[in-house]
């Protein structure tokens, strides 16, 4: 199975373990992530205004190198997943931003969204299968009591990201279940860390990445997981007064794979 | 020309592509914002006072720079209005103009620590300055 | 009176045919809802739009008519039962070969339109007006001897 | 044979509805210069005494041969002006209607375009006028008896009134027994009479009744036939339980060991046998066998029932049985459901058991509830000490998750579990979030005033955005509108106001029925003020919430007026049947078959007939089609498909349409 695969700014940097578990992980399941020629920056947020073209067009560019490839594309980081599914939404969905990117990347084909993103959890349920994930685990981290951290760009808004029940997902559950740890189920773990106001406002950041902490350790996790570069950031090194360890979910996969 | 304000407010409803004319004022919105706490004008308001075209006091909102865009309003809203497209439109019409940046270049190093992902720099930088 | 001017005071010729049960109420609900579309549609009640034969959207557009659409009740819906599958075969075949005589596919139309959607029957209409507005004059089936026998 | 014709043209003002954009004068002004017009004027209102007055003047004095009426839609007056033709001798389907309107004067603003657009409306009926025949209704027999479809309040109501008239009446309902929603009730609004002191005496009314007969545990599996004459079939689900031979000792219930079946009447809130009566009033008092729970289907083995039952009740080889009834008249009252929440996981519904709908709340408060009327949280059984309600969850709700209506009853019940709670438990603080407080009903407002005013219940204007477990307590995050702030209650317990839907058979039975229903799956009424019990489908009447959301008082009502139209249309010994039915020329017809593949009522069949024909054999037989008028029911899908164009519909005759669709593009 190949995909082309789109890593991002963050994971070339300070989330570089995010990124290299990630594709051990998935070289170990049999999986060939090829990373995009000269993919460039998605801008980290989704412009939400309808008048907002050029700074979707690195997304596009992304889009239509899968295309012209022909895979699906894989995304790992969170933030980049966001932005690009939406740019993708906007290409099948909104003629105006359709006709506009069309009119400046002059492209051979004209790009209709035509190429499927998804993240790299969606291609552990999906394609891979946890039950043949759970096969695969040579090192179940058993007894380790993981709450599941999803936070808002995977889920919201949910008709666009269709990633999993936005109130109630279970996707990284049953990852966590299929490595052989056992899920914590908090209320929290759909709430927001504080994203990138964490640079202008610390402490309001700070404010919601303890509660995220607090609701999580009250129902007994003991350790987080997530997908998320920022909201590692904001839940490890940023929180105030409970301290979880927090991991990117990939390095628990390559764990539990032995590729660690 | 500076824009009046009736010009402004129906740019706000263009480039959000937001109706507020659907929203019934039930709050959930502003029941449902994690940032509810450090804005002063509150989502449902927001909704409000741009379907009124008060937009000359929400472009002066603390709002604009707080909202986290997590899109719980989004998610929850029962009328499908959005509200966190019509945050987002207003703060565009902020820093559209010229030297109204919220966040400036030079600004930037002080707020830096080593563990920030590059990821916050550049979202903060797409939210606040153009 | 220039070429502009005249393009300009165009006003197309559309003939609607309304299921009694269905489509018609959700005209006349339309009305009672004050909600507006253009006079150029008129509409013409039948009982099912499994009545509305092929011919008389032929004899539409022979007698000038720019574009026909036929409402009827959703599938399923039918007050008697199964006839809006008739209609919509009957008129997937006539389309298409209208389409091969010329008359471009947007001139005609089938549209499930209940009771209770009165908001849907004015949309449909708004949307199907401008769409033959757009088109212009349809002269594919005209039969010019028509008009004349009526001058 | 169109310059026989002398036709009379009455152009409506409708008061200012039409005149105030139609220059109705200039419409009878141009009808006037149209050939076989012998007559044209205007009115103000049409319909009235003074305007049916004048159409029968006209006909007499000008000796008329047809009218047209320029009014409002036909669906509102044609059988006002057709009666009143027929009044001065002319015949009925002599009058055909324009409707200016509803498809003219309300939709168009400009006066010059809806003139021109009521005139081309006029030209057309007039084409089609034209070319009308006279027509002459038949008579069918109307089947003496009535079916009420559901045995809710509305079914039982509907099914009560009928037989008080002296008709015979079947009802049946899908559930073992009768009483639907209602029985689930504790108390009810705004009196706060106990629901079961008031249903069960008419239950058993219904029971007694020699008229009534109830099929419970009973579907729908067909209908046929017209007004006056269905056919329907039911079919009685086997029971496993002679309802003969039991008594209603509930040994039997005692002794089963299968426990683990969720209790729908309860509100899964508890378990039951697999071998139960729903609750203790219900009727008939017979169990029934969950065959799915049952060990004795599932493994054989078992039959603990069937040794303790010393009225040998129990029959494990009881099968399903169909009846087949003919009927005059049937009722639907098929009743409602809560939505399901699976949309709505910000409230914690499927993830918190404190979490409840409000039908659950009103079994937890039901004295015969599985809490026997004790209010505990169904997670710890202990007592709560904070109550929030949430109005308007999956109301009013058009981002696709919820309902777009209002449910229309949340507000007024949710008002009187925040002052039952109050009464009972002063200690209970009780909130309620709420978006707007609609109370439209005779002593309504005064009730909810009553649970502020009097039982100190917190009103919230604002919504919750999210609950979620917190320890032991729920946190409530919401919005508090009139004071501009975010707050958060730690809860007990959190009761959602889910929305209502009709229940989902309500589609199957519509199909069955040709009735409409509408985009939210409640049934279409013929005209939504002055035909509210009606369906379009003549003979098929509504009561209930499979209509619209309604409360009690509303059902009642509404149930009643359903029975007043049965008992009308079953007083009747003949019916007029519809006269626009196809014929087909025998002249024409080829006998080819097309016709009859597509009749959706088997209404046409074939004959052989002598013919003469020139030539030596003076004769020839040949197959023709036959339309059974009395079965055609005058779609005219048959029409279409005739090859040989000798299929034609009265009324909506190929000559009169093509007439239609000439003078529109004239």
């Amino acid at each position: 199975m190949k995909f082309s695969y789109y890593p991002g700014c963050t994971l070339k940097t300070k989330a570089k373990d995010l990124d290299a578990y990630g594709r051990r992980a998935a070289e170990a399941l049999g999986i060939t992530l090829e990373e995009l020629p000269e993919w460039q920056c998605c801008g980290a947020v989704y412009p939400m205004a309808k008048d907002e073209i050029a700074t979707k067009l690195s997304s596009v560019r992304a889009l239509v190198s899968a295309r012209d490839l022909g895979n699906d594309l894989v995304t790992l980081c969170s933030a980049c997943h966001h932005v690009i599914k939406r740019v993708n939404g906007d290409m099948q969905n909104d003629e105006n931003i359709r006709t506009k990117a069309n009119n400046y990347l002059q492209l051979e084909t004209p790009y209709a969204g035509e190429t499927k993103v998804i993240h790299y959890l969606e291609m552990l349920r999906d394609v891979v299968g946890f039950d043949e994930l759970k096969k695969k685990v040579v090192n179940p981290l058993k007894g380790r009591k993981i709450g599941a951290y999803y936070g808002c760009m995977l889920l919201r808004p949910s008709k666009e990201m269709q990633f999993d029940n936005p109130e109630n997902p279970t996707i990284i559950e049953d990852f966590i279940k299929a490595i052989g740890a056992t899920p914590v189920l908090y209320p929290f773990r759909n709430e927001c860390c504080g994203g990138y106001v964490t640079l202008s406002k610390k402490e309001l950041a700070q404010k919601k990445a303890d509660v995220i902490l607090e609701s999580a350790m009250e129902q007994g996790a003991e350790e987080l997981i997530t997908a998320c570069p920022l909201c590692m950031y904001n839940l490890d090194a940023n929180s105030t007064a409970h301290k979880l360890p927090v991991h990117y979910f990939t390095e628990l996969l390559a764990e539990a794979l032995g590729v660690k | 020309m500076p824009a009046t304000e009736k010009e402004l407010a129906e740019t706000i409803r263009r480039i959000s592509g937001v109706d507020t004319r659907k929203c019934m004022k039930c709050g959930k919105c502003s029941g449902t914002c994690p940032a509810f706490g450090e804005m002063d004008i509150h989502p449902h308001k927001f909704v409000s006072m741009v379907e009124k075209g008060e937009i000359d006091e929400l472009m002066q909102s603390k709002s604009l720079w707080t909202c986290l865009s997590c899109f719980a309003c989004v998610e929850r809203c029962p009328r499908n209005v959005e509200p966190a497209r019509l945050i987002e439109a207003v703060r565009l019409a902020v820093i559209r103009r010229q030297g109204e940046n919220y966040l400036k270049a030079d600004q930037i190093p002080e707020l830096l620590d080593e563990k920030l992902p590059q990821q916050a720099i550049t979202s903060a930088f797409r939210k606040y300055s153009k | 009176m220039s070429i502009e001017e005249t393009k300009k005071e165009y006003k197309p010729l559309i003939v609607a045919f309304c299921c009694n049960w269905c489509s018609y109420a959700g005209a006349d609900l339309a009305g009672t809802s004050r909600l507006s579309y253009p006079a150029d549609v008129k509409i013409i009640r039948v009982p099912c739009s499994c009545r509305v034969n092929p011919l008389f959207i032929l004899r539409a557009f022979q007698r000038g008519a720019d574009g026909v659409i036929i409402a009827g009740c959703h599938p399923g819906d039918c007050h008697y039962t199964s006839g809006n599958y008739y209609a919509r075969r009957r008129m997937t075949l006539l389309f298409s070969m209208l389409d091969y005589l010329g008359i471009e596919r947007a001139r005609t139309r089938v549209e499930w339109i209940s009771a209770a959607e009165g908001v849907k029957f004015s949309t449909t209409m708004n949307e199907f007006a401008k769409t033959i507005h757009e088109l212009g004059e349809n002269k594919k089936l005209e039969d010019l001897r028509c008009k004349e026998l009526l001058k | 044979m169109s310059s026989l014709h002398k036709i009379g043209v009455f152009v409506c003002w409708c008061g200012s509805n039409i005149a105030a954009t139609v220059d109705v004068a200039a419409v009878a002004e141009a009808m006037r210069a149209e050939p076989n017009v012998v007559y044209a004027t205007d009115y103000q209102y049409m319909c009235s005494e003074g305007g049916q007055s004048r159409i029968r003047e006209a006909i007499k004095e000008y000796g008329l041969t047809g009218v047209v009426i320029c009014s409002c839609s036909p669906r509102m007056h044609e059988a006002t002006f057709r009666k009143a033709a027929q009044s001065a001798g002319l015949n009925p389907y002599m009058v055909e209607i324009a409707n200016i309107r509803e498809h003219c004067s309300w939709i168009h603003k400009d006066r010059m375009d809806a003139t021109a657009k009521a005139i081309v409306l006029a030209r057309t009926a007039l084409a089609k006028l034209n070319l009308n025949q006279p027509l002459t209704a038949g008579e069918s027999n109307v089947v003496k008896r009535a079916l009420v479809i559901g045995g809710g309040i509305a079914g039982i109501q509907s099914a009560l009134d009928i037989a008080e008239a002296g008709y015979e009446v079947d009802i049946v309902e899908k559930t073992p027994t009768i009483g639907g929603r209602m029985a689930q009730l504790d108390k009810t609004f705004p009196t706060l009479d106990c629901a079961a002191c008031i249903l069960t005496p008419k239950m058993v009314d219904a029971a007694q009744n020699e008229k009534i007969t109830l099929y419970t545990y009973s579907e729908m599996e067909s209908v046929s036939g017209f007004v006056g004459n269905f056919t329907a079939k039911i079919r009685k689900k086997a029971r496993h339980v002679n309802e003969d031979l039991c008594t209603g000792c509930g040994l039997c219930q005692e002794k089963c060991p299968s426990r683990k079946a969720k209790n729908e009447f309860n509100m899964g809130l508890n378990t039951r046998t697999a071998i139960y009566i729903p609750f203790a009033q219900a009727i008939p008092n017979v169990p029934v066998i969950d065959t799915e729970q049952c060990i004795h289907f599932k493994t054989g083995k078992c039959g603990l029932c069937q040794m303790n039952c010393s009225a040998k009740a129990i029959d494990f080889e009881q099968q399903d049985e169909i009846i087949e009834r003919q009927y005059g008249a049937i009722v639907v009252a098929t009743g409602f459901r809560p939505i399901s929440l699976e949309r709505f996981d910000e409230f914690g519904y499927s993830q918190n058991p404190d979490v409840v709908t409000s039908l659950e709340f009103e079994r937890i408060m039901n004295a015969a509830g599985p809490t026997k009327g004790q209010l505990v949280r169904p997670s710890d059984g202990k007592h709560p000490h904070c109550i929030v309600f949430v109005q308007c969850v999956g109301s009013r709700d058009t981002s696709g998750c919820g309902k777009p209506y209002c449910s229309k009853i949340c507000c007024m019940y949710t008002a009187k579990h925040a002052m039952l709670v109050r009464e009972k438990y002063p200690d209970v603080e009780v909130h309620v979030f709420y978006i707007d407080v609609r109370t439209p009903g005779k002593n309504f407002d005064e009730f909810y005033r009553r649970a502020v005013e009097q039982y100190d219940v917190d009103y919230i204007k604002g919504m919750v955005g999210k609950v979620s477990s917190h320890g032991d307590k729920l946190q409530v995050q919401g919005s508090d509108l009139i004071a501009d702030k975010q707050i958060i209650i730690d809860a007990d317990m959190v009761v959602l106001a889910a929305a209502i839907e009709p229940d989902p058979e309500v589609r199957k039975i519509a199909t069955m029925l040709t009735a409409s229903i509408d985009t939210n799956n409640f049934l279409t009424e013929a005209h939504p003020k002055l035909r509210p019990v009606e369906s379009p489908t003549a003979g098929v009447f509504l009561s209930g919430v499979c209509q619209g959301p309604k409360d009690i008082p509303e059902t009642v009502a509404q149930a009643s007026a359903a029975a007043a139209k049965v008992i009308g249309l079953l007083a009747k010994d003949k019916l007029k049947r519809n006269p626009c039915v196809a014929h087909s020329d025998e002249m024409l017809c080829n006998g080819c078959s097309a016709c009859e593949k597509v009749c959706p009522y088997g209404a046409i069949s074939y004959m052989d007939k002598e013919f003469r024909v020139p030539g030596p054999k003076r004769t020839e037989i040949r197959r023709i089609a036959v339309v059974n008028e009395a079965v055609c029911q005058g779609c005219g899908a048959c029409t279409v498909t005739c090859p040989s164009g000798a299929m034609d519909l009265k009324g909506f005759s190929t000559k009169q349409i093509m007439a239609e669709v000439d003078a529109i593009c004239r």
